[in-house]
Parts: structure tokens; C-alpha cells; sequence
């Protein structure tokens, strides 16, 4: 059953050294607000999941908090690198980042088998690709029907799953609303998970069909408004194009985004 | 027709117009989005966008930045989840058309976002494979569309992210339930199409203006001329207003961002 | 794309002898009209796939449609058996009906990796039931990266699929909203597909995430008012659970149930 | 409480106790739902009911005559396809416990609904599996309701749909990711639990009014009693009123249907 807590609280109780942490929101939802609370909380030697890395992974390895990173598009989309990502990986500054690399179809299957409790997912993948050479993860198995060489890859179940959403009511059930991502997936695959969200509301006033997560399958809510900004919520408020663009510059230098990390995560508070 | 245009202009028209009105077409960030959207707003009203976010039938006023700009979803008809647009949508076989861009290629088209260098000890670390593996090989055919340079057009890519035709041009030989793979390749400079025994990229339209010599400089291979060489129709007035339209309200859009 | 046709015309075109015809709606929206209309044209030797085949494949069977069914759990839900079912495979009236079980679960996860494009689905399944046994088709195969056995089925791909929805618009694009069931599964896994609505609107004005199909994804749509009855349409009528409870009395004798399908499907004209 | 009741009640009043506040229960129809329901309006408005059309968390105000029910979407926190029902929220593991009727129950509590007699030759053709196969398996726990007779409580089931223990009392052990299966079985005479070693059904408690011979005489083996045999507790008149005016509301929708 979903508990309310503070976003600080929410953190400090799930995200351990070591822990397999998975933040997710395709462009969409992204849990800045999450990011930057476990960045302020030190945590260190995570192992990060997530299909689009995006600014929130760029800050978090740049801030010294992640060993391991696996995904499947690591860019500041339409802009360019992720210099952080891209100076761990190249230099090993502030440390070096391992990476397990996928494809977006593989992980968003990994993800689907996740949530339906399963082992493995199968797909039509990887065909004539370098891919499975250096992740050793990606298997190839045999329709036992058609004969068909098909991909396998391990589903993904992490230790806890930080997702941003429009609104939960007071039983912690949850919107997630436009685009959606692999959202449910992600927490319904994880042993735990906190869900931040713009407000809590009486009613969620929803249509049969909506991407609701029951408050049961859900281990925290944590109120953050704007916890998905510079990215967005539908409904709410736009993505900031801007600084995305912006970001370039900043995280192309060790010193520009040490300073940008200092005034806008570790002494800006946070929600709590 | 003589209206002035730039050779980035000519490549998003000739990239636009092998898009049909009806066609269904799962479109990459960048150049392919651009293309996509010029084709829907001039020839083909009636061509199907659908990105990876999920948002099929998507109809942007500007072009998104991401490929999961809000733009996309209020526009579309609907928007479903990652894995069901993998699952359903790709796999499923429903896409005429994958629309992809990339930062190496080579003369099977085999497709490199991964990186240059050794992958251990990379010099320059790309993006990675994002939907594009599964797009190459799922879509019934893929177009793509990149600015020609020796840096891009290698003989040989670091790694095959993306498969084209393999290191052979065979690698899709035999494999069943797979598409057609790369069908045309629109640069700055030209049209290329992969020669349809061997697969190598042969170069079978000229942009007006652009010479033999000028692709020849271009690209990291000795590149072949088809016998009809053809010659690109230029953009209409109309196609370089809509592009250029298009372009202007994208960059007010995400520059007023705040 | 979908072409607007009758449902006369749109069976008549796609529903041959000998084809594979799935005609989906868990409970509701339970496309009547469409089996109707293929009772009408007197099809015969039908393969039938449908998770819970309920009155209409009741019907068909007794018609003498039906050569085969794929099924998972046969009966009228909360009233007892389907006696024209139970009649074919005892007695062999009108003809004896080849019978093919699975679990729910299993076909649901057939559905879904029919609609994937995949040859099979993979499921934690059949432990210890002795369905296997009688069903060639249930496979197990080993995870490669566990080790654990799981069960594997052939995906389900339709020659053509018939399901009921609310509503489509003028491009051919429909809404199908409540319990959505396996209905979109059973669309994308055909190989066609005809979809009868209640009625044609200007525009479906739905939220971001409804249960939308793409008439790019469609066959055919034809309009069948009540064309779910007595199934339900969710915001449109509710079931006849009285007809459900009568249908008991009805199935259970040959002769009633001829009778019945004189007045109400062969001399009832249909909805053309 | 000296109310008068029926046995049918007594055995739905107690199936309802089963059930505790917050626990999420997969619900078969009939029998189990009543019971369920009944617990929700009772007891446990807390229990988290989910029925295979896919609805979640659903608050009836009438019983559904069939799993599919508008009631059922109408009252339900959300709604979702069949597939993700069966595979996120069974396989995936957010159900406590499935509660199932059968038409056929053994010593090891395997459950028959396929067929009476030989499968090629069936002497009664029954629905078949259902949800039940994986309900029993993917389930934290199961329980089973169902009216005691010799034609039901069978020594050994026709054909196993759904696995009890298994022919011997063996069938889960060692297998991986598999639920505690059921774990009791509620009936119009009285309550039996699984042994813990033999997995063989012993009676743990009998409903007032009903003797050892009285459930001998309604099973179709040796049935064991535990030593330290219990009475099933009465229903309470709160209990009762409740689940017949549910049953009185529920009666009158199904037939004022039209």
C-alpha cells in the first residue's frame, strides 16, 4: 500500500548505496525532482536503468553517483552527447561508468517481462547487429514451432523504480497520462517503487481505459511539483526546450556543470 | 522553378518526396522527422507518422526537439505505451517505412550510432542503438538521410549498430520474416540506392549543381554512378515555403521555451 | 485502410468456407451481429478461436458453421453450460466440432504475441495441469538465463477477426472503451479484420491514452446498431443477463434451438 | 445470534471471513464473488478485487452474472486488456490469493472444469480452464469454495485443469516461482485444510448443525479430521442481512433485465 511521504524521506528509505535504481519517462515524466534528491543524498555505486539516459542520468554519473549504467540511447535528444555520460565513459571523470547496452526494443520488451513477473523476453531483435557482441546478455533462442532464431534478453526487475506522474488521489492511486512510456512497467517490475506527482486530488476523475496505478502496487508517493522539469507533464506544464538546448554547454564543461550542480541541486533544497 | 535554396533544403525535399500519401512511417529525431513532417504537409497529407514515444498518427505544428515533444502526443490519434509501439506497431509489422538518420555509414548501409573507435576504449562515444536495430530490420523498408562527408560515409562502419546489408551485403539473405532494409539513402550532395545483387550504394540522382567529382570527395569509398544518372528535381516555391515555415515556428517555439 | 461496407458485404468478403475466424469480446461487446450475419451466408467448416466462446459461438455451432474451436473456458458465464457446444462434441449434433483448450492465460498471451508479430508466446504456465497433455500445441522450453521451465504456446494469427466497438470516425478510426479485453490482440493478429460499431462519429474525443484503432489498422467497419446484443456496449446498453439465463432453456433442445434461429438470425434479415 | 440461515450461507459467510482487509484477490464467478463481495460490504472494505475481464479494484453493487458485468468496469478503479490482467497482474505477482469454485475437487485439492469420463469420449463436457491453471499456480495462496457432495469431493479428479498438489501431493515441490496453493476449502458443511506434510484435505472445522458423518457421507474418500476439530463460528445477523440483500438487489437486476 502506498504511503505518503516526503520526496526526501521516500528517498532516504529506498535508494541505498548499491542499489539497482531505474528512473524512467520517455522525454515525458522524467523524475528530475527524484534525481536530484538522490544526488543531494550522496548516494553512490548505483547501477542506473533507464531506455533514454537524458539530462537526469547526464547529472547523476557527473555528480559521482553511479557504477554501472544500462540503456539503449544515451543523447540529449535533438541537441547532441551527453558530455557527462560521454567523459565517464571516455575518461573516467568523475569515475568510470560501466555500460551494458541495449536496443530500444529490447529494453522496452525487458521492461514488459519485468512487469509480467517473468524471466526473459523474447522478440525479432538484434538481427545483424554488433550489439550482442559486447553485451552478453543478449541470447538467441529457437521457436520451438517455427524454427525461428528469435533474441532473448533478461527482464528487467530493479530495486526500486522512481517515476514523476500528473496526480494521485488519497489512496495513492496514480495518473499517468499522454505519453506513457514504460511507466507501469518500470514500477510494476521493481520490488519498490516511489512515485512523485504533481498534486494529490480527491477524485482522479478518469476514463475506464486510463493508465492508472492501483495505490497497492506502489510503495511511496511523494508530492514534487514541477518534479519533472526541464522535461514535462501533460497537462501541467510544457518541456523546456531551452534548456535543453542550454545544457550543452553547460555539462560540455567539468567546471560549468560542478558550479550549475552546486546552485541548482545540492543547495537548492529540494521539495521535502 | 528557379527559386534559391540551400543544399540542406534540397536534401529535406528529396527526403520528403519519397514519402507517399497512405504510407505508414516510424520516424527517427532530426532530418527524418523534418523530411516526414514536409512530406505530410505538402504531398502526402495522408502519410502515417509514428514515433517510438508511442504517439501514433501524429500531426506537429513545429517539428519536436525529442522524440517525445508534448507536440506529438496532442497531436496524434492516440498514444500507447513503449512496449506495445515496439511490440504491436513495429513488430508487429505495421510500419511501411522506417525513416532513420545516422552518424556513420557504410557502403552496405550498415548503420553506426554506437561509437568510433575500439568499443572498449571508444574515442567518441555516440548515442547508441535506440529503436534503430529494430527498426531496420521489422519496417517493411527503410530510408535514410544524412549530410554527406568522408567522416559519415566510411567503407567499412566502426559497428554495425543497425544492419543494412551486412559486412558482406548478405545479411539479410535467408533471414525470414525480415523487411526490405535500406531501400534509398537522400544526402546533401545526391540519391543513393543499393545495387540490387551486389547491395552496395550506387549513386542514381545528382542534385542539381552537385558533380560526380563533389560525392566522389565526399564519400570513403569509390563510390558508383548508375548508367541513367538522373538529375534531382529542384524544391517547388511551395516546398521551400512550407520547409522553411516549418523551420522558423520550430526555432520561435523552442527558443521561447521558458 | 478501412473501407465502410455492410456487414453483408463485409462477411461476404473476408468469412469464406474453411476460414479461421476469430470473433473476440470478453463478455462485453460480443460481436452478435457479425456472427449472425456469417450464420446467414452458411458458412461452413469455420476453425473458431475465442477465449470464451459464450452464446454467438453457441450459435454458429449449432448452425453446422463450425468445423473447429480454440478455446479456453466454454460456457454461458454464471448460468451453466453452452449445450449446443456440449451437444457437437458429446453427441456429434449438427456434426462433431474438433476441440483445441488452453487457459486463459495462455490464449491471452497467444493473443498478445500474435499482435507482436511473434510465432510464440511465453508464460509461467500449465504447471502440473494436465491440459498439456491433451493439447499438442502447449510446449515448455528452458530460460536461457535461469534455467527455469516455462510454458510456450504458438501465437494466435487469425485469417480474420471480428469484433464489436462503440464507435469509429469518418476516417475509419475506432474506439473501443470498458472492458477492452483481448479485442485490439485479436485485430493487429489478424489478417483482417471487420469491425462493427454502434455508430459513425465526426470525431471519437477521447483522452490521449483510450484504446484507440487506427483505421490504417482495420479491414472493413460496418455500422450494426446494438450489434453487441444481448452482450453490452458500455455507454450505450447493458446486458441482457435475462436473455443469458433463457438461452439455458433454449440451447438445450434441438428443436427449440432450431426454431430460435429461424426467427431470429435466417429470417431476421440482418442489419445490411 | 440465533438467527436462522441456510447452509448455502453459512458456507458463503464463512468463505467471506476468509478474506482480510488489503488483501488483493483474484475473483472467480459464482461462489467465489458472492463471497468476496460479501466480505468487501462486511469486514474487509479494503479487499482489493480483481476479475479476469481485466477490472481492478471493482466495488459491485450487484453480483455480475458473468465475469464481464458492466457493473464490474463501471465500479472499478481502472479497467485494463486481458493480457496485461493475465500477465502484469497475476504473473507478475500483485495477487494474494485467487479464490475458485470447480466442479470437481480431489484429496490433494487438484480442481477439474474440463470434463466427466474419458476427454475423447467425455460423458460431460464441462467449461474447461479458465483462469483457474494459472490462478492456482501465480496466486500467493488459493482458496476454494464449493457445495460438499460425493459427486464433487472425488478421490482422485477426472482430469487435473488445475493443480491441487498434484497426484500425490507432490506437485509443487521444487518447483520455482510457484504460490502456496490453496490453502483452505470452504463448503456447506464444513472447512478443510491441506495437511502440511501429506497435503491430503483434513477437516478443520465443522459448521454448527453438521457431524463427522454428514461430511463422510458427502466425500468420496476417507476423509481425515484434525484432533483439534473446531466449530465454524455462526454467521452474524449483520452478515446475513447484508448478503441477502446483495443477493435480493442482485436477483431483481438480472431479471428486470431486458
Amino acid at each position: 500500500m502506498a504511503e505518503f511521504l516526503s520526496l526526501h524521506d521516500a528517498v532516504a528509505r529506498y535508494v541505498e548505496d548499491g542499489t539497482t535504481v531505474c528512473m524512467e519517462g520517455f522525454t515525458h515524466l522524467i523524475p528530475f525532482a527524484a534525481g536530484h534528491e538522490v544526488i543531494r543524498q550522496g548516494r553512490r555505486d548505483l547501477t542506473l536503468i533507464r531506455m533514454t539516459p537524458d539530462l537526469v542520468y547526464d547529472q547523476l554519473i557527473g555528480a559521482g553517483c553511479v557504477k554501472k549504467l544500462i540503456f539503449s540511447w544515451g543523447g540529449n535528444p535533438g541537441v547532441g552527447s551527453l558530455h557527462r555520460l560521454r567523459d565517464a565513459v571516455e575518461k573516467g571523470w568523475p569515475q568510470r561508468v560501466e555500460i551494458l547496452e541495449h536496443s530500444h526494443a529490447a529494453m522496452a520488451c525487458a521492461f514488459e517481462a519485468g512487469a509480467a513477473g517473468l524471466p526473459l523476453a523474447v522478440l525479432r531483435g538484434y538481427v545483424g547487429s554488433d550489439l550482442p557482441k559486447v553485451n552478453d546478455q543478449i541470447k538467441f533462442i529457437e521457436c520451438p514451432f517455427t524454427g525461428e532464431r528469435l533474441a532473448a534478453v533478461p527482464s528487467i526487475r530493479p530495486d526500486v523504480s522512481l517515476v514523476h506522474a500528473q496526480k494521485a488521489d488519497r489512496q495513492g492511486n496514480v495518473l499517468v497520462e499522454g505519453i506513457v512510456g514504460v511507466q507501469k512497467e518500470a514500477v510494476l517490475a521493481a520490488r519498490r517503487s516511489i512515485v512523485t506527482v504533481e498534486e494529490i486530488v480527491d477524485d482522479l476523475d478518469v476514463e475506464p481505459n486510463a493508465c492508472v496505478l492501483p495505490g497497492w502496487a506502489i510503495s511511496a508517493i511523494a508530492v514534487a511539483e514541477k518534479g519533472a522539469y526541464p522535461s514535462y507533464a501533460h497537462g501541467y506544464y510544457d518541456r523546456d526546450n531551452r534548456f535543453y538546448k542550454e545544457w550543452d554547454a553547460i555539462a560540455r564543461d567539468r567546471d560549468a556543470f560542478t558550479a550549475w550542480l552546486d546552485d541548482n541541486v545540492h543547495n537548492a533544497g529540494g521539495q521535502s | 522553378m528557379s527559386t534559391e535554396y540551400t543544399s540542406s533544403e534540397m536534401m529535406t525535399v528529396t527526403a520528403a518526396r519519397a514519402l507517399e500519401n497512405g504510407m505508414t512511417c516510424f520516424v527517427g529525431i532530426g532530418l527524418p522527422s523534418e523530411a516526414a513532417n514536409l512530406a505530410r504537409l505538402t504531398h502526402a497529407p495522408g502519410v502515417v507518422l509514428i514515433y517510438e514515444s508511442g504517439t501514433l498518427q501524429t500531426r506537429p505544428d513545429v517539428l519536436p526537439l525529442s522524440i517525445g515533444d508534448g507536440e506529438l502526443c496532442e497531436s496524434a490519434l492516440t498514444t500507447v505505451s513503449v512496449p506495445e509501439m515496439f511490440r504491436y506497431w513495429l513488430q508487429g509489422g505495421h510500419v511501411d517505412v522506417g525513416f532513420l538518420g545516422t552518424a556513420q555509414i557504410d557502403r552496405y548501409c550498415n548503420l553506426n550510432t554506437t561509437l568510433i573507435g575500439d568499443y572498449h576504449d571508444p574515442k567518441v562515444r555516440l548515442p547508441g542503438g535506440g529503436g534503430a536495430p529494430e527498426i531496420a530490420t521489422n519496417a517493411g523498408e527503410v530510408f535514410i538521410t544524412l549530410k554527406h562527408s568522408k567522416r559519415t560515409f566510411v567503407k567499412d562502419v566502426d559497428f554495425v549498430t543497425t544492419l543494412g546489408f551486412g559486412r558482406d551485403g548478405k545479411g539479410r539473405d535467408g533471414v525470414p520474416n525480415i523487411g526490405r532494409g535500406p531501400t534509398r539513402v537522400i544526402t546533401d550532395l545526391c540519391v543513393m540506392k543499393p545495387d540490387p545483387e551486389t547491395r552496395e550504394l550506387v549513386v542514381v540522382s545528382l542534385h542539381p549543381g552537385v558533380t560526380r567529382e563533389d560525392v566522389r570527395d565526399a564519400t570513403g569509398w569509390e563510390i558508383r554512378f548508375a548508367e541513367a544518372l538522373e538529375s534531382t528535381p529542384e524544391p517547388s516555391a511551395r516546398e521551400l515555403a512550407v520547409l522553411r515555415e516549418l523551420k522558423e515556428k520550430t526555432n520561435r517555439k523552442h527558443a521561447g521555451d521558458a
